[in-house]
């Protein structure tokens, strides 16, 4: 069924008895020719290229709850592509550039928002690694722009231009940065794909790997057997619990990360900030609540909660940011797990496994990774090579020493 | 004793110490105190204890305590002392504690690296449970205890339940004094 | 106006009349009312309009679970969106607004979105406005948007302060109702530190609300004594207005007081709340159960409202919403609603029970086996229709409906550290499951005991239990015990535009639908109806639409799915949680031993991590900083300029150990350093990336100070204690940080030496050959003050760096200033600093940006390969060492008068210019009055084989490209003369 | 969270900054054959278990003691906290 405005319309008129199932609810097959392990947007956007670019037919997401219930559907829903390292940045170029057409793709309106993102400067020395972003971003054709606190101040007047800790000095801006509707993304590539024929195996868990002769034939699931010519493993937090199936020690740790949103209120923010000095990002839905996030708890965790402090460090950054958010509450606070690599870049790669591939180490970035990393691993386990803007993304570059370390904080995950 | 000419400051950037009251709440400037700080050496411990022991005639502070009178110590971590003294008479306490402690400890001013305010009268707890974590029914008489106090490390030591001691890093002494003076007028 | 509605009796001080006004109408109220029950009082009815379709919203209920009648509270820069009028406090003057209706309340405009419901059905967003795309968002999204939201924020910062605070206990006990009330005592008599909190004003739960007693005496007045008696007891802490908001790991609680919502106005330096953090041994949870709704068609309007809050408003208030009242029950509860507001006067219409053998009264009219089908009342109940049991239709003139279909156990908190409620076929409700969080315990209605005897006395056993106390409970009094249990009836057969989450929306129908599009899960229903994301976070609409789904689906309740809640309880101002901690306030600021003398000279200053930093001293006259800044390097590079360096990490290193240990922190050797000297040293990250880098001097065999770079102080303390204790743990060596004992300076420029030559102490030999290049020492000055002296350069000048306690570092710099007037000595800021390092090629914070590698930073020789070291292994990575690696380089405009722009990207002069032909990039850039032009430090691919090499630096984002040439880093004395002079 | 710190009894953990796995204290000889392929699994590669998790946390806000504490990474559970110099002297390292 193709969704469109006549469409709704018609239903309306004819009291909605037309919809369909979004997508089948399909008992697994005994082989198929790709398993996607994880339903989340990184596994789902797999399957939809691997369908519709990749001509994959016989193709299942196999996912152990129900799809879109990790971190595609708890996260601050911020797309951009403002990155520093040539490892990285044209790939979320790619990323941003997907999105730009992902409606249209998929026909499901993800409400793909570029209303803008502003990462604001507070030192010289920010400026100085700011203006080396901007220009790598532009270099790597993305767009970029530097904005003095003028700037900034015309565009947001009620952020702390008068009483700040750390005054704003600037901002590097991305227009073409913004938010999407985070569960649509899971929905729209979970119907795009099946309708191009994937199976995607709701309440099915990865219980073990088949691998014979160093080859992997397949997953053990809590449905059963379901054998595979190739696996692509998805999990993001789950990725050292899924891969140590395989016997694979990663360059991985799982770290909790806090997200809120505060209650409906009118109109007020354009667009996504970042705080410079502190740690509080912030956008507001089309529904109204203002999402916002800070920094991980900071310490190893598989529970999707996290504690109080915070919950504090991130209101703090808020109210340091803009003061006049005091008076707006908080309503929900929820906790992702974070796939958090070491160097705080992902890994989209073959394993020494032959037929087993992986795609993880997102840190908390990987919304906005959705649909060149579905792309680029729907790549890889289409053509068996990586995709151009993803040949960074290689295990072995820890042991060589090529990190992509943007934070440039080193091995110690949790600060990436 | 020295005898230069150099006139001292307190943290705080008076010539005289800064003395607030707020309800039955005192909170005073201290900076007429010298500070060492006493590091038993590997394999010293004990004997470091010894040292210390005799240095302030009382024995070595448990973990969490002070002890001593003229001269007071208080636990800072595992073998390490903080050594004070009032400053008039002990402005040198760093050379007094390592001739005192001999080779069983290092020892470093410490002096000037904290600033102390003294908080004396009633109702101090309502004041300290706005400012840090510590279980204030815990701290009893002779208690010093490490805490965060607005994201500024600081020693909190009891000397009786109508008188704390706080030190916190000098630098940071404004910020400090200020979250004081707010939590006493909240709590007060 | 008069309080039309208002009725005899209840908990409100008549005494007190307050005035308030709602939508600019000006009425009055009591002490001891609620926004809510004040304006029901008055006979208002409809405050607000629902999110979608902007349908009239009225109360639904007399606590925190309120979805509806919600309002802007107070003016101008205190306004507060959203806020509950049913949790609102009543003070005199009270202000509030209806929202999200336009241009009122009454006339809205947007109400016209009910009319087209049919088209705007649950995710209907998600199959629409997708062509043309680019119209999204220049049409239809600035469209949605501005429908979105509730209320509406003031915009202006908040005026009100907020603290937080800690607080600890062996029992926390959440809800001040018969369980609450009863642990309390059972535990404060028992001498166990308690801390009973509770949401509402006044203690006592539900006690307040009914009418039934508690041994002698009235279930209120008992409340008031228990209460009376806890609050003597010493022990015991009562926290009212205090919501307990979330259960957190080991027995952390967070909760919200609020100390000044119901004040018309804050006294000075009191905050409007306060963020407890309360450490527990154990907690008990008594907060009660929630009313749930039934869902008939047009459940929604104005006057509908739970049974049990009508019941409270009655008793508690002594306010009805209506002098006509209808019930719509499935079970005792209701009934009771009906024969406490008939004993008050208040016309009961009948009371409708879907049961066919509920208890009938002699003093209204019971309907049986009925079922509400249908309302009336566009802006208020005015009566709905009634499905008899004999198949006839009756309607029922009413202005307001108590609907009861049985009570849920409040089971939220138990649910905050991921715990699943678990599915009580009895109660047909959830209550805790097994998984509570750990040292938390449920008594009383919470836990599914819903007689009033029940939860005195499970709230008795649970806190005796907690506390592992001996001996017997307390007696309880005597209070009523009927047995309950719960049929359940989610909705009306039928029923379409019946409302579950009246907030946002969502109906009976759009469940439906969701279920007939796939989404099946709870998780995907909520998301996808929006069911339960309003700001009641569902307490009274979750389980309706869980039933509906698990009817359509054909499964049980508890095969369907659970609810589960996310902290915290109720909404929290974002300022409650950042307290104090905003403004200046948002980080410590540290000064510097210099900064009262700075700031009398009119320095400017500069945020340095939390450090502020003089940046310049301008002189009058100047009136752009570059006049000061080229001024101050200029006159240090020709006499004399101090800087305060105080902010440099400063690290005592001692013990036997000491070299050894400085040999494994840095890259290159520390053990033949010796007695009375400095060396500079690399540290590098266990992955060879450079970490810091500093100086160590050696005072003695066993005593060195090691500085670090201001921004790393205390990782580089964390590291060192990392390798101390975790690596070496039998190398006997003591660290203590002593950056801010000492205040220090730099003195550097060619009359350096004699400056300091005339405050050091004559007996210290500080000539080139008494103290040379890289010596360092303990001295006196100023007549017998003890000092640290280190002949160390950052400017490239003959420079030392002067060391007194902080307490003198102020008198020091004065000092050295009068001192210093025979050679015109400058201060200088961090901007002169700045220049003048990269004028000697020294790197800094933008060099070492984590990312790079000794051998970048032109260091490589400095790895030591004969020791071990951290770092030095994994240096050696292949990748790390290839050719073209990049080294620090420095940077020159081929035309003198163009600017170098640190972030710029170099490119070579011929090729294209993007990513793929990137060559290096600026890291620093400084105005070179030495030089006379602007010059810069940076990474250039084998860079030390292109000195000399023309090319272009490109900085699209700035709009710049300059023709530059790659240079020597050290553009300043590169032979190091100066220094050693 | 707090932390039972053995010296000085429960703290909040906000006192304490965290490093990670408490393997990290296993750090390789540096004189090893195999030392490049030690150093770089002991610098990158981790167990990450779901259950229990033996990890480093500093007390910066406190005494500046390293602690491992066994902490269960799936309901945070903490079961044993020790000294780190302890622990690091049990598993063979001196100087």
């Amino acid at each position: 069924m193709r969704y469109s405005g006549f469409r709704v319309i018609k239903e309306a008129l004819t009291g909605h008895e037309g919809w369909t199932p979004a997508w089948r609810d399909p008992e697994p097959k005994a082989q198929y020719d790709i398993v996607v392990i994880g339903g989340g947007g990184h596994g789902l956007a797999t399957a939809h290229y691997l369908a519709k670019v990749y001509g994959q037919r016989k193709v299942a997401v196999i996912e152990k709850g129900w799809i879109g219930g990790g971190n595609v559907g708890r996260n601050t829903t911020i797309i951009r592509s403002n990155y520093l390292l040539d490892g990285n940045e044209p790939f979320y170029e790619f990323s941003l550039k997907l999105w730009e057409g992902l409606e249209q793709d998929v026909n499901y309106n993800a409400m793909v928002s570029q209303r803008g993102i502003i990462n604001l400067i507070h030192s010289d020395a920010q400026r100085d690694a700011f203006t080396r972003r901007g220009n790598a971003m532009i270099l790597n054709g993305a767009d970029a722009e530097l904005l003095d606190a003028d700037q900034v101040r015309k565009e947001y007047p009620y952020l702390n231009f008068n009483d700040a800790r750390f005054p704003i000095k600037g901002g590097l801006a991305q227009r073409r940065g913004g938010t999407v509707r985070h569960d649509a993304v899971a929905w729209g590539y979970a119907r795009s794909a099946d309708s191009h024929g994937v199976d995607i195996i709701q309440n099915c868990e990865v219980t073990g790997f088949r691998i014979e002769n160093g080859k992997c034939l397949g997953v053990e699931t809590s449905k059963g057997f379901i054998g595979a010519g190739k696996v692509g493993c998805a999990v993001a937090g789950n990725s050292g619990r899924v891969m140590g199936m395989a016997g694979m020690r990663l360059p991985i740790e799982s770290h909790v990360l806090q997200a809120f949103v505060s209650e409906g209120l009118k109109p007020l923010l354009p667009g996504v900030i970042t705080f410079g000095a502190g740690h509080f990002y912030v956008s507001q839905s089309d529904k109204g609540g203002l999402v916002f996030g800070g920094d991980l708890d900071g310490y190893n965790s598989y529970a999707q909660r996290g504690n109080l402090p915070v919950v504090e460090d991130v209101c703090e950054g808020g109210m340091a940011l803009m003061p006049m958010i005091g008076r707006a509450r908080l309503l929900r606070m929820w906790g992702g797990i974070m796939d958090m690599s070491m160097d705080g870049s992902p890994i989209i790669d073959r394993t020494p496994v032959e037929g087993l591939y992986f795609n993880g180490g997102w840190c908390y970035g990987g919304f906005k990774a959705t649909p060149a990393s579905g792309y680029c691993f729907a790549h890889l386990l289409a053509r068996d090579e990586p995709h151009p803007t993803a040949t960074a993304y290689r295990f072995d570059r820890f042991r060589t020493g090529r990190m992509i370390d943007e934070k440039g904080v080193g091995n110690q995950p949790n600060l990436h | 004793m020295s005898v230069h000419d150099l006139v001292a400051i307190t943290a705080l950037g008076g010539s005289e110490p800064c003395v607030e009251t707020v309800g039955a709440v005192t909170c005073t400037e201290v900076p007429g105190v010298a500070l060492a700080s006493v590091a038993a050496r590997l394999g010293q411990e004990s004997k470091a204890a010894k040292a210390l022991a005799k240095l302030i005639g009382s024995p070595a502070p448990g973990i969490g305590r002070t002890s001593g009178e003229a001269l007071t110590a208080f636990w800072a971590g595992p073998e390490q002392w903080m050594v004070e003294a009032p400053f008039e008479t002990h402005e040198e306490i760093a050379d007094q504690a390592t001739t005192a402690m001999g080779e069983t400890a290092s020892v470093t001013e410490q002096t000037d690296a904290w600033t102390r305010f003294d908080l004396s009268g009633d109702g101090i707890p309502a004041v300290l449970e706005l400012l840090c974590q510590l279980d204030l029914r815990t701290l009893d008489e002779g208690s010093a205890a490490r805490c965060s106090i607005h994201h500024v490390g600081c020693f909190v030591l009891c000397r009786t339940s109508r008188l704390f001691s706080l030190y916190g890093p000098r630098a940071s002494v404004g910020t400090l004094h200020h979250a004081i003076i707010t939590a006493m007028r909240s709590a007060l | 106006m008069t309080q039309t509605n208002r009725l005899s009796g209840g908990q409100i001080d008549r005494n007190t009349t307050l005035n308030f006004r709602f939508d600019n109408r000006s009425y009055t109220a009591h002490s001891g009312d609620t926004l809510a029950s004040a304006l029901l009082a008055n006979g208002v009815r409809m405050i607000g309009r629902s999110f979608k379709y902007h349908r009239p919203r009225g109360v639904l209920t007399a606590g925190s679970e309120e979805p509806n009648g919600i309002v802007e509270l107070r003016t101008g820069n205190r306004k507060e969106p959203n806020t509950r009028a049913t949790t609102t406090e009543m003070f005199d003057g009270l202000e509030a607004q209806s929202q999200n209706r336009w241009p009122s309340l009454k006339y809205d405009a947007l109400a016209v979105n009910d009319l087209f419901s049919n088209f705007l059905s649950a995710g209907f967003y998600y199959k629409t406005f997708m062509w043309p795309a680019a119209f999204w968002e220049k049409l239809y999204e600035p469209m949605i948007r501005r429908a979105a939201g509730l209320g509406s924020l003031s915009m202006e910062d908040d005026p009100d302060e907020y603290d937080k605070g800690f607080r600890h206990c062996d029992l926390l006990i959440i809800g001040s109702g018969p369980s609450g009330l009863m642990a309390a005592l059972t535990a404060g008599r028992a001498g166990a530190d308690v801390i009973l909190a509770d949401e509402d004003f006044a203690l006592g739960g539900r006690l307040n609300s009914e009418t039934f007693t508690l041994g002698d005496h009235s279930a209120s007045d008992w409340a008031a004594q228990a209460v009376a008696e806890l609050s003597a007891l010493p022990n015991v802490r009562l926290m009212p207005r205090t919501t307990v908001i979330g259960a957190f790991d080991h027995g952390v609680y967070g909760a919200v007081e609020r100390t000044g919502d119901h004040l018309p106005t804050l006294p000075a330096a009191k905050p409007r709340q306060i963020l407890w953090r309360i450490y527990t041994k154990r907690a008990l949870l008594c907060a009660g159960a929630t009313e749930r709704p039934i869902a008939f068609e047009n459940n929604d309007r104005p006057g509908i409202m739970m049974a049990g809050a009508l019941r409270s408003y009655a008793n508690r208030f002594a306010v009805t919403a209506s002098e006509r009242v209808a019930i719509f029950t499935n079970n005792d509860d209701g009934h009771r609603t009906a024969a406490d507001m008939h004993a008050k006067g208040v016309k009961i219409a009948a009371v409708v029970d879907v049961r066919d053998d509920a208890p009938t009264s002699h003093d209204y009219e019971v309907l049986r086996g009925a079922q509400v089908t249908d309302t009336k009342g566009r802006h208020g109940l005015t009566f709905v229709e009634v499905a008899l049991a004999d198949g006839t239709t009756r309607t029922l003139d009413c202005g307001a409906l108590g609907v009861s279909g049985g009570w849920n156990p409040n089971v939220h908190l138990t649910c905050h550290q991921r715990g699943r409620p678990a599915w009580n076929e009895a109660l047909a409700a959830f209550v805790p499951g097994p998984d509570l969080p750990v040292g938390l315990s449920v008594a009383g209605a919470a836990n599914g005991v819903m007689s009033t005897h029940g939860a005195l006395q499970s709230g008795a056993e649970e806190a005796a239990q907690l506390l592992e106390l001996s001996g017997a409970l307390p007696d309880l009094p005597k209070a009523e015990d009927a047995p309950v249990a719960q049929k359940p009836f989610w909705c009306v057969e039928g029923c379409k535009r019946a409302w579950l989450d009246q907030q946002n929306d969502v109906t009976v129908k759009d469940v439906k639908l969701s279920y007939q599009e796939g989404f099946r899960s709870v998780e995907h229903l909520k998301r996808y109806t929006t069911l339960g994301m309003a700001t009641d976070q569902g307490k009274t609409s979750n389980m309706g639409g869980l039933a509906i789904m698990a009817e359509v689906a054909g499964k049980s309740i508890p095969e369907t799915g659970t609810t589960i809640f996310r902290p915290p309880y109720t909404p929290v101002p974002i300022g409650t949680f950042a307290g104090r901690m905003r403004g200046q306030e948002f980080h410590p600021t540290r000064l510097t031993p210099s900064h009262y003398w700075a700031k009398e000279r009119g320095a400017v200053f500069v945020e340095v991590g939390n450090w502020l930093r003089a940046q310049w001293f301008p002189l009058p006259g100047e009136t752009h900083w570059r006049e000061s800044v080229d001024r101050e390097v200029r006159q240090t590079r020709a006499s004399v300029g101090v800087c305060d360096c105080t902010t440099l990490g400063k690290i005592d290193v001692q013990g036997t150990d000491a070299a050894a240990f400085l040999n494994r922190i840095y890259a290159n050797g520390f053990a033949k350093l010796a007695v009375g000297k400095t060396r500079y040293g690399l540290m590098l990250r266990e992955d060879g990336i450079a970490m810091d880098d500093g100086t160590a001097g050696r005072l003695a065999e066993d005593h060195f100070v090691v500085t670090t770079t201001t921004a790393n102080a205390a990782n580089v303390y964390r590291h060192m204690e990392f390798v101390r204790q975790c690596l070496c743990p039998d190398m006997d060596v003591q660290l203590i940080s002593t950056t801010e004992a000492w205040a220090q300076y730099a003195v550097a420029g060619p009359n350096a030496r004699k400056l300091l030559q005339k405050i050091v102490d004559p007996e210290f030999d500080i000539s080139n050959e008494g103290f040379p290049f890289m010596a360092c020492g303990n001295i006196t000055v100023c007549g017998g003050l003890r000092a640290r002296l280190f002949r160390i350069s950052f400017s490239g000048e003959l420079a030392f760096e002067i060391a007194v306690p902080a307490r003198y570092g102020d008198a020091l710099m004065r000092r050295l200033m009068t001192e210093g007037e025979e050679f015109a000595v400058v201060p200088y800021g961090t901007e002169a600093l700045g220049v003048m390092r990269i004028e000697k090629g020294h790197a800094a914070g933008n060099e070492l940006n984590g990312t790079t590698t000794a051998l970048n930073l032109g260091m490589g020789r400095m790895v030591s390969k004969k020791k071990d070291s951290i770092g030095s292994t994994l240096s050696e990575r292949e990748a790390l060492n290839e050719p073209d690696a990049l080294r620090m380089v420095g940077i020159k405009p081929v035309d003198a008068d163009h600017k170098i722009t640190a972030g710029g990207h170099l490119m070579n002069t011929e090729g294209p210019v993007d990513a793929a032909h990137d060559q290096g990039y600026v890291t620093s850039a400084a105005y070179s009055p030495s030089l006379n032009s602007s010059i810069g430090l940076g990474f250039l691919k084998n860079g030390g084989n292109r000195l000399g090499e023309q090319m272009r630096l490109v900085s699209p984002v700035t709009d710049l490209t300059v023709e530059v040439e790659i240079v020597s880093a050290h553009f300043v004395d590169p032979e190091g003369e100066r220094v050693r002079a | 969270m707090i932390i039972n710190h053995p010296l000085l009894g429960p703290r909040d953990a906000s006192e304490f900054a965290y490093l990670g796995d408490a393997s990290l204290i296993d750090r390789p000889d540096w004189q090893a054959e195999n030392a490049a392929e030690a150093f770089y699994e002991y610098a990158y590669l981790r167990d990450n278990p779901v259950g229990e998790h033996r990890e480093l946390w500093f007390h910066e806000a406190g005494d500046r003691s390293w602690l491992v504490v066994t902490r269960n990474t799936m309901t945070h559970e903490i079961s044993k906290v020790e000294l780190a110099r302890d622990v690091a002297r049990a598993r063979g390292r001196s100087k």
